[in-house]
């Protein structure tokens, strides 16, 4: 079903302009290195959905115009403060924002991995979320008395795209423990990976590494892109601070995040 | 350092870990240095505490992905959370979207993370906000990320039962704050002159007690080093070093 | 919060009469070990969950007068046929049964797990199911028009008990791909675990292992009983299929149930 | 074997497998050795088809536990199912739980496993039963595990849409069952007499093809020898072993 790719321009083929595009958080597996093959391409009027928070790579988008809706619990740069560009275009009012909350983007995605409309969740009641979230419903719990519970609708991204370990030669790919990574899989309709390198065998095969495998009837493509979430790091390897630092300080400038995308996509 | 022994982070440490005694199990989120140093904190001078932190390789012992967090709350696993917000108003509602218009905000934050959901779900949560300025401190937030009270029929095994800052720590409870102590080096006058809402306080408030001295050990020692693996900026900010 | 016990007393000790226990599929880890010191113990008034269906140890618990409720997808011995004691004990009228189908239990683990009231879930409207289910609700769709959904409550078993790989010392435990195990941990208030082997060190230190693992955060006690599943199956050890077909002939009668009870429990 | 030169189960077997060319995945349940036979076949005849089968070790690529085929269903990532029942009916409703009172059956059987939610999920559910009686086919089903036909507006991207039995195989539209061809050794006079309820046929209604050579080759080779991993006692008996 999957098939292994040998660039990003064929992993990435699958993206059109519109779409929504589910990415995971800066600490989970970021596909950065197909992101910049992406802003090099130009793809336009993306519905990106944090899954369910996301920094650099979402302010890149969004700073090179490619974002026309956001939905996300929380965009920063991590340690680093604020992300620039998502922070000055919601303050020009450029940005079409769904604010979330984790727990409801991670319920929404069950949603759609189980193949139901809606999934209910405690909380959030009384908060001004469901004044600007006119899709989450708050219905009477039928199973209480007087008992107002919020519904969250499904979320089915029509792309899920991460970097991961490894894949093998079928397109299984082993994730581990980031299993966000899996249920954004599950739930999207088409899901494209970096992987930092090639398996040889099935993942399937060794009972160890299954456990924390995404099976190939979920992965549509994949691409061995070592080093794939750069500057970013990934499970023990550090980011690159100095990367991160000079694009917090850099991108609270348009000119300067210009600059320095004309740099990274060099 | 200021002219007391310790600084203002290690004191705010030490209030939040006494406020975690005899819990089985404190979550720290992401990106809460300080929450994280209590929580250590409170775990070195009692080892029975289980210690969940987002971010960290060490403290996190979750296999289910990033809705574990979540999932656990609701499970009643979790007796303790720290939330934070860039607007805390006196019905404890904290605001992490922004400052005036949503669709065209004056000042926009990141957003509302997990808060709008672990406020209801985590029983004992705990604000914490070190700068204590009527900025933060407000009458009434600009965008309720999380409420701090609900209507009686809302199911809500949780929400805000302290607020820790830089000068003071507060009780919450049927709706209001209270002034529990000022921390040394100012006073409750001061304290309400900070603050933009209104609270209950006592004729009388004390003076929230120093660390003690094996707070500041374990804070320096064990804490510091814990600290610096996740977050090595802020442990050289705030904690004096240990002894030689 | 878990611990190592050194014996199935004190493992099952929080297990108490009248309680829910939830168990797995034979194909999963059954603690049959655990279930004889249960026969022999004397369990009584069970509410029985088949996570979503079972065998054997439902047969055994039915059999000798343990269950007072079972609720299942469906209960037989596989390749063995009908399950002897089950269906006696279904057409003398003198088990409650709650019918189920396999995806209701794990929606109703599911809910459980994340602390909602109830699950909605497609199909299962014409059954005769939702006739004996009455706690399964039918409502219309929030996000349709005149679109009937089945709602499932949550499944929030007092006790889950079950058979696994190994555990390490801090009462993780590994069950790789048996991820409706780690379900069952998740939703259960108490969770007891029969394991093959002890592991030295920590299951979650190893990213591979740790991918498969339930953290002891959600285990209640564990104890090592190699074999703990047999006769049944697990992993690639095949069951004992003479004692099954022996069993599946022997309990067709309650004699021959008694007698190799007896056996059994010697 | 009987006087033809394949058993009945090796029909079946083709005239299943049959129905799953041109599709992307086939998943079958657990306990059921002639649905695995016609999976393996038709993937053994065209290696595209991704053959799921729940009790194989070899044939099962899922790693979410017990939930994941029906979520995987729902997903729309499974193009054929096959069900059976201990009764079946003229409006395609299975019986899997038993006969008489549900509270106090005559007969008891195991229950209705995924039936009721696989029925409306996968679109080409293939129903299948060997014996052909008026016993397993009634009038109606006494207890209704998984209903045949829903009303316009239940969301039911699946459903029945063949049958195959041990003497002929039917299709199901429309709330009805058509014959489509009666095996070798059998008329539709006979099927008619064997069936307890009503369905449509032609005036003529044509003999089900034998199992071709390229069939009964990779049906006693490859197919057995995969089958008989999973179910040894079936393959035995259902199989002639293959020509030395």
């Amino acid at each position: 079903m999957s098939q292994l790719v040998p660039d990003l321009t064929t992993l990435l083929a699958p993206l059109s302009d519109g779409m929504s595009l589910a990415i995971p958080p800066d600490y989970s597996g970021v596909a950065l290195a197909a992101t910049r093959a992406l802003l090099k391409r130009g793809v336009r009027d993306l519905h990106l959905i944090a899954v369910p928070q996301a920094g650099l790579q979402a302010d890149l988008l969004i700073g090179a115009g490619c974002v026309k809706l956001l939905e996300a619990a929380g965009i920063n740069l991590g340690e680093h403060g604020l992300a620039p560009r998502f922070t000055a275009a919601m303050q020009a009012g450029e940005l079409r924002m769904r604010d979330a909350t984790c727990p409801a983007i991670h319920a929404g995605l069950q949603a759609a991995e189980k193949g139901i409309p809606f999934m209910p969740l405690r909380g959030i009641l009384g908060s001004d979320l469901l004044r600007v979230r006119p899709d989450w419903r708050v219905i009477d719990n039928p199973y209480g008395e007087n008992d107002p519970i919020v519904l969250i609708p499904a979320i089915r991204p029509d792309v899920a795209l991460f970097h991961a370990r490894m894949a093998d030669r079928e397109g299984n790919v082993w994730v581990g423990i980031r299993r966000e990574l899996l249920l954004m899989a599950h739930a999207a309709q088409t899901t494209l990976v970096t992987v930092e390198e090639i398996y040889e065998g099935s993942l399937l095969d060794d009972p160890a590494l299954a456990a924390g495998t995404i099976p190939a009837l979920y992965v549509t493509r994949v691409c061995e892109v070592p080093g794939g979430m750069r500057p970013l790091g990934f499970e023990n390897e550090p980011s690159d601070e100095a990367q991160l630092a000079r694009y917090a300080s850099a991108a609270r400038s348009r000119e300067g995040f210009n600059g320095l995308l004309r740099e990274w996509l060099a | 350092m200021n002219s007391l022994s310790y600084t203002e982070e290690e004191l705010m440490a030490c209030v939040m870990a006494r406020l975690l005694r005899g819990l089985r199990h404190v979550a720290v989120g992401a990106l809460s240095p300080l929450p994280a140093s209590a929580a250590l904190l409170a775990q070195a001078l009692e080892p029975s505490l289980q210690v969940t932190i987002l971010g960290s390789r060490k403290h996190l012992r979750f296999t289910d992905g990033g809705r574990e967090l979540f999932d656990c709350a609701a499970q009643g696993r979790i007796d303790a959370f720290f939330l934070s917000g860039a607007q805390i108003d006196g019905q404890a509602n904290i605001n992490l979207v922004g400052v005036g218009d949503y669709e065209k905000p004056d000042r926009r934050f990141p957003g509302s993370f997990g808060s709008a959901y672990l406020y209801h779900l985590v029983p004992k949560v705990i604000l914490f906000r070190q700068e204590h300025t009527p900025r933060i401190f407000v009458p009434q937030v600009d965008f309720i990320s999380a409420a701090g009270v609900s209507a009686p029929n809302v199911y809500r095994p949780g929400g805000p039962q302290h607020l820790v800052t830089g000068r003071a720590e507060f009780a919450f409870s049927e709706g209001q704050f209270r002034l529990v102590s000022t921390h040394p080096g100012t006073d409750a006058a001061a304290v309400r002159a900070a603050t933009g809402f209104e609270f209950e306080s006592a004729a009388s408030v004390p003076s929230t007690p120093a660390p003690a001295p094996e707070e500041l050990m374990a804070l320096r020692g064990k804490v510091r080093a814990a600290v610096s693996e996740i977050y090595p900026a802020f442990a050289t900010r705030a904690f004096a070093a240990p002894k030689a």
